[in-house]
């Protein structure tokens, strides 16, 4: 794993290319936020639809006190975070009590909402129109190139991955790996569920935040089109396809559902079917059994003469 | 079985880092072209004679071509492709054959932000028609300015194009013009009660602003004003009877060409017909959708439908013959007169992309088939417009 | 002796359905009580009550004189009530050790910075958790096992890792439902070794639902009977196995007297 | 104008009810919402589209083959999709749903292109005035079909054997697997009367707007789950009135605010639902282990 990451600064430190230096950072910044996802999806079990939306708020929120007050970028990245987590509290508070599905569907309709706020209100964030011209990054009167971005991202990587870390080692870890494995049980040994629940959503909200704040300062332009649905869904996949749960699990999953559908870019439309297929065959792969599950169809085929009984329990685990 | 696994992973990690930085200095291969031997040397800056070593000139389209906007997308980079295959039909210019290579933005400025990096790194690539929406086109001249890669966008319309950067041209018309042809429409045609529907973008903001001084000019108070979400709002019933309620007898829609017939039609199936005109209505996508229900509907387009001036009928004949449509759209318009703008410059001589950003701003005129243009300081142009209407299931001219 | 719980009055409701009618008892302290009654009886509902899982519909439920009823388990846990499941409920995914360390949730001190920064706190307050959850482990003789996933023990050993984890939390009053469900005799008899030193050695409180008719009467102190939401009897073993109410309660539902 | 408004609202509600149901029976038995349900309605739209308007055939023979495509494509996507992860964590589940949603929808953008297409069907428009009402004869049929779908599958859960079996199948899979029920061809039947349904609603909103478009499926698919919520999960009565409710309050938050808070008003409802009453009006109570 260390391999991959001296492997990460390396290349960074190597590439040139522009549009490859482009790939690496996205690279990174998904990463990043499939690492704050993580905590929540992975290691709490929640099932959080919303993780582009507070990506959104924190790229919103540095880019308006980058534009408006010229803040520079640790004040920027610091209040993305804190803000984006207000709302992660915000969401997460009521609605935490919550079964899983419901809980996703709380987070699809506060996504929603808040991207038609984004849109509507016109006289703070622009409407469609989105804000430009965002100020960059500088430390002193060194401005950072494109390229230090990926540095920048990968500093908030490593601290994510060191919180993470830390965190399941620690008491505060195991209270939530214990509300994902069982909540009944977590409940009787005195963890206050929803207290915990609430933590991880604001800790993932917080680190995604900080994303925004680099994204928005690395392209220097935010527009509601850039915080949609499909990115909270693309990174859940990352999340559940990486290894949901894992500590690097979703930097590969990132990895792969950055540069594949990149590098299938040359297939056009059929670039994004392959995507979907990804999606079903991963997780079918990765549940197992689907093997067995297609051998098993042919077998009752041939044997069709005995009849199948109660084959709900042929996916059983 | 599970390490194994994970080792794989990880090597196949590692492949693609390395493989990135080992191709870090050559040009991104998302061309649909066959062959990227023309790989050149990643040091040479973007006005080094690079593109020269190669047997082909390069030019990109980075368009919505999947996802939202991907109608005009489309109709954009097939118009651009036929300029060049006019020029390549033609034996090329100086022996070498323009090359189209196509990206796709889907609407999405991260995307857009994405594939102008693609195009930035590829040296060979000397210019750039796009994007499609205007957030798409702004977040590519973040890119190409820099860059120093002349980009020209055949759709977008919102204000900050102007001072997106010296590299950054506009081959459609600003808002404010479109929007006072339509409001005068109205007012040549006596309606006092006048109802506003407009997209909430950039191009509908801007098209409101200007109708409401326009209208207040001229005395009038529009009576109801409603925005929507383009390629989300597919109910205007509400919107409508609103308007019907509030008695208004003409409506200034700042719709596509998809919305505009779901407008009238939904109109119509409450009762209510309003005089209506509208941005989008030169589109035969409105007549095919539309039917009976746009019969008297007015817009606005480059030329008199009846009385096409000489080019355009012929390239409106090999459009649709082309690509098997039966119909023209704007956007394909100005798509092909980016296009053959560009091979102008290639033509003259201009063959890096520093040169052809001179040539695009040297204040030169180009005669196209929708009239003289010509670049102004920012980069703009002004496309005069003229008026129409939908009569027999057919765009007429009309001077009113 | 001194009274540790006491329930009074609890009635339960769900919907239309009566669960739980005027349920009344106390449990001392130091003892072994019992709660036995039929399937369907509400011994669980009472148990979900006493844990905070439920709250109930009327009355009162107290704990060394306070008043507890419609508290949640996380307030619970720390003033001393912990609970098993009739299912088991420990963390299938997870060692045997670290289930037996969620126990020591409530009385970790270490906070997120502790965490982050490692400190000296942190390190001190983990090496004792884990030797406190080793000793544990000892005491129930699944000492072994300490670094299985919980998931591949059998079904006696996670009973005994489950209670140790009630252990581990320090609580006066142990909540065992259904202790010896799905095992064999030769495990019964260890299980209620083990209980009778948690009660002795530990001089823990324990609460008990059992099935299992020899086991409770060997165990126990004190037995309540609950029948189709409502106590029927109490007293002591020899009282209730005369009891002709009891008897006819177990009759009347047919053979749910536990003898497998 | 409010009545009138009513009036559009309902319209839009009966659509959107006809895809809850959808929804809302897939939920019942498997516990998760089908995201590719949408697309699954967008199928047979484009399906009638293509059999109408391009082979010009009779619009009822189109609107057949729109609903069996819908039907098979449903059944399919059970059987490779969901069959084999049943016992997974939902959250598998969801994510295949949303990749078979990201198959179809880009499947169907490479088949038929990104254009918005004119619907052939119910063209024929007339209005009738009804005091201060009026109403157009699409908006009758959409009504009147939809209220007959609605009693003949109230019809088909009550009284038959195989709503028996989906009800069983709803309450609890194993034991109704002992009781005798075939469990998978239960819940098979569920997802081809589930997607039928679907693409009934697909079609009706193609029609009801004269065009269709490739993004339908996910935009009807969001109203679709905000009223299988506002019902209750699980209720077949409560995804009816829920699709009802919603298009009614989309029209009055439409009248009363504007176009765009109509937009959003679905996950308004959505949210302020989970917040007070996750079980929605009909729906069965979902804080319970």
């Amino acid at each position: 794993m260390l391999a991959l990451l001296l492997a990460w600064i390396v290349v960074a430190a190597v590439i040139k290319n522009s549009y490859f230096i482009h790939m690496l950072f996205m690279a990174t910044t998904y990463a990043l936020l499939a690492c704050a996802l993580n905590i929540v999806v992975g290691i709490t079990g929640l099932a959080n639809m919303s993780q582009a939306a507070f990506f959104g708020i924190g790229a919103y929120t540095a880019a308006l006190l980058a534009t408006k007050f010229g803040a520079p970028f640790y004040i920027n990245i610091i209040a993305a975070a804190v803000v984006s987590m207000l709302f992660g509290l915000a969401v997460g508070a009521p609605t935490l009590r919550l079964k899983g599905f419901y809980l996703s569907l709380v987070t699809i309709g506060f996504a929603q909402v808040l991207r038609i706020i984004e849109i509507n209100w016109v006289s703070l964030t622009n409407g469609p129109m989105g804000i430009t011209a965002i100020p960059g990054v500088s430390i002193g009167r060194y401005l950072f190139s494109k390229k230090a971005y990926i540095f920048y991202g990968l500093v908030v990587l490593l601290i994510i991955l060191y919180v993470t870390k830390r965190l399941m080692a620690s008491k505060i870890g195991r209270a939530l790996s214990a509300i994902k494995n069982d909540e009944v049980a977590a409940k009787s040994l005195g963890i206050n569920i929803t207290y915990y629940k609430v933590l991880a959503f604001a800790m993932s909200s917080f680190f995604a935040g900080m994303a925004g704040s680099i994204y928005a300062q690395y392209t220097t332009f935010v527009s509601p089109d850039s915080f949609v649905q499909n990115d909270s869904t693309t990174l859940l996949c990352m999340v559940i396809l990486g290894g949901s749960g894992t500590l690097f699990g979703p930097i590969f999953g990132a990895i792969v559902l950055i540069f594949v559908p990149e590098i299938l870019r040359f297939a056009d439309m059929y670039r994004l079917i392959f995507v979907g297929v990804v999606m079903i065959v991963g997780i079918l792969a990765k549940e197992g059994q689907w093997f067995a599950h297609v051998q098993k169809f042919f077998k009752d085929r041939l044997t069709s003469l005995i009849r199948v009984k109660s084959g709900n329990r042929e996916g059983a685990v | 079985m599970k390490k194994t696994s994970r080792i794989i992973a990880i090597l196949a990690m590692l492949a693609i880092l390395f493989t990135m930085a080992a191709c870090g200095s050559e040009p991104a291969a998302a061309s649909s072209s066959a062959g990227s031997s023309s790989a050149s040397s990643s040091s040479s800056s973007a006005s080094a004679p690079a593109a020269t070593e190669a047997d082909t000139y390069k030019i990109a389209v980075a368009l919505a071509l999947t996802g939202g906007s991907a109608e005009q997308g489309n109709e954009v980079r097939n118009a651009v492709k036929l300029a060049i295959d006019d020029v390549n039909a033609a034996g090329g210019i100086n022996g070498k054959m323009v090359e189209l290579v196509d990206y796709d933005d889907q609407a999405d400025p991260k995307q857009a932000a994405t594939v102008a990096n693609a195009i930035a790194a590829d040296e060979s690539i000397l210019a750039v028609v796009g994007h499609t929406n205007s957030s798409c086109t702004l977040a590519g001249a973040a890119i190409y300015n820099p860059a120093g890669i002349p980009q020209i966008t055949c759709t977008s319309s919102s204000p900050k194009i102007t001072d997106a950067g010296e590299y950054t041209f506009r081959l459609w018309n600003s808002d404010a013009y479109t929007a006072q042809v339509h409001v005068e429409t109205i007012i040549n045609k006596g309606y006092k009660n006048v109802g506003m529907i407009y997209e909430n973008n950039d191009y509908g903001l801007g098209a409101y602003n200007v109708a409401v001084e326009k209208f207040k000019e001229a005395g009038i108070d529009i009576l109801v004003a409603e925005s929507y979400l383009l390629g989300e709002t597919k109910d205007f019933t509400t919107i409508l009877t609103k308007m019907k309620s509030a008695g208004v007898e003409a409506i200034f829609a700042v719709s596509d060409e998809t919305e505009l017939p779901m407008i009238m039609t939904q109109a119509h199936s409450l009762g209510f017909y309003p005089f209506v005109t509208s941005t989008g209505a030169y589109s035969t996508t409105v007549l095919t959708l539309g039917g009976a229900e746009v019969e008297g509907l007015y817009g606005a387009t480059f030329f008199d439908p009846n009385n096409l001036p000489e080019g355009v009928a012929a390239f409106y004949d090999r459009f649709m013959e082309t690509y098997g449509v039966d119909a023209v759209v704007s956007p394909a318009v100005s798509g092909y007169i980016s296009g053959c703008i560009l091979m102008d410059a290639l033509k003259s001589g201009a063959t890096t992309r520093d040169q052809i950003r001179d040539y695009l701003d040297s204040g030169l005129t180009f005669d196209t088939m929708v009239g003289t243009l010509q670049f102004d300081e920012n980069g703009d142009v002004t496309i005069p417009l003229t008026r129409m209407v939908i009569k027999d299931g057919a765009f007429v001219g009309t001077p009113d | 002796m001194e009274e540790l719980l006491k329930v009074e009055n609890i009635c339960v409701s769900f919907g239309g359905l009566q669960a739980l009618s005027n349920v009344s008892l106390s449990v001392d302290k130091g003892e072994i009580y019992a709660l036995i009654g039929p399937n369907g009886a509400g011994k669980t509902t009472l148990f979900n009550v006493i844990s905070g899982f439920l709250a109930p519909t009327s009355g009162k439920v107290f704990y060394n004189g306070r008043e507890v009823q419609g508290l949640p388990p996380h307030k619970l846990t720390p003033i001393g009530i912990s609970r098993t499941f009739q299912n088991i409920r420990l963390l299938p995914n997870v060692t045997v050790l670290d289930n037996v360390r969620l126990g020591h949730h409530i009385r970790l001190k270490q906070n997120m910075a502790d965490a982050l920064f490692n400190s000296r706190r942190f390190r001190e307050e983990e090496e004792k958790s884990i030797e406190d959850a080793r000793e544990i482990l000892r005491f129930v003789g699944m000492e072994k096992y300490e670094n299985e996933f919980a998931r591949n023990l059998p079904y006696g050993h996670q009973r005994k890792v489950e209670i140790a984890r009630t252990i581990a939390t320090n609580a006066e009053l142990l909540l065992f439902d259904e202790p010896c469900a799905g095992m064999n005799s030769a495990e019964k008899v260890g299980l209620s070794e083990l209980i009778l030193e948690i009660n002795k050695e530990l001089k823990r409180t324990v609460f008990l639902i059992e099935h299992d008719m020899r086991f409770v009467m060997k165990l126990s102190e004190e037995i309540t009977v609950l029948n189709q939401g409502q106590c029927i009897a109490y007293g002591t073993p020899e009282e209730i196995q005369e009891d002709p109410d009891v008897i006819e309660a177990y009759l009347g539902v047919g053979r749910k007297g536990g003898q497998e | 104008m409010y009545l009138q408004q009513i009036v559009n609202g309902l319209t839009l509600g009966a659509i959107y009810a006809l895809l809850a149901l959808g929804y809302s029976m897939i939920f019942g038995v498997l516990y998760f919402i089908n995201f590719a349900h949408g697309d699954i309605a967008m199928v047979g739209g484009y399906v009638t589209w293509f059999v109408a308007a391009s082979l010009k055939m009779n619009f009822v023979l189109a609107i057949f083959a729109g609903i069996i495509v819908s039907t098979l494509l449903g059944v399919a996507i059970e059987f490779i999709g969901y069959r084999p992860i049943r016992r997974a964590p939902k959250l598998s589940a969801v994510i295949v749903s949303m990749g078979f949603s990201f198959v179809l929808s880009t499947s169907v953008q490479l088949i038929w292109g990104t254009r918005s297409l004119s619907m052939p069907i119910f063209t024929n428009v007339k209005t009738f005035n009804i005091g201060s009402i009026i109403i157009n004869s699409k908006q009758i049929w959409i009504l009147v079909i939809a209220t007959v779908i609605m009693v003949l599958l109230t019809l088909l859960i009550n009284k038959t054997k195989l709503g028996m079996a989906m009800r069983a199948v709803a309450l609890d899979q194993s034991t109704s697997a002992l009781m005798g029920v075939n469990v998978n061809r239960t819940i098979s039947a569920t997802f081809a009367i589930g997607s039928a349904l679907g693409a009934m609603s697909g079609i009706m909103m193609a029609a009801y707007y004269g065009v269709i478009y490739s993004t339908l499926g996910g935009l009807i698919g969001t109203k679709g789950f905000a009223a299988v919520v506002l019902g209750g999960a699980g209720s077949i009565p409560g995804a009816m009135l829920g699709g009802m409710l919603i298009g009614i309050i989309e029209s009055i938050a439409g009248t009363v605010f504007n176009a765009q808070v109509k937009d959003a008003v679905a996950f308004v409802v959505l949210i302020l639902v989970l917040l007070f009453k996750p079980s929605g009006i009909l729906g069965k109570d979902v804080m319970k282990d």
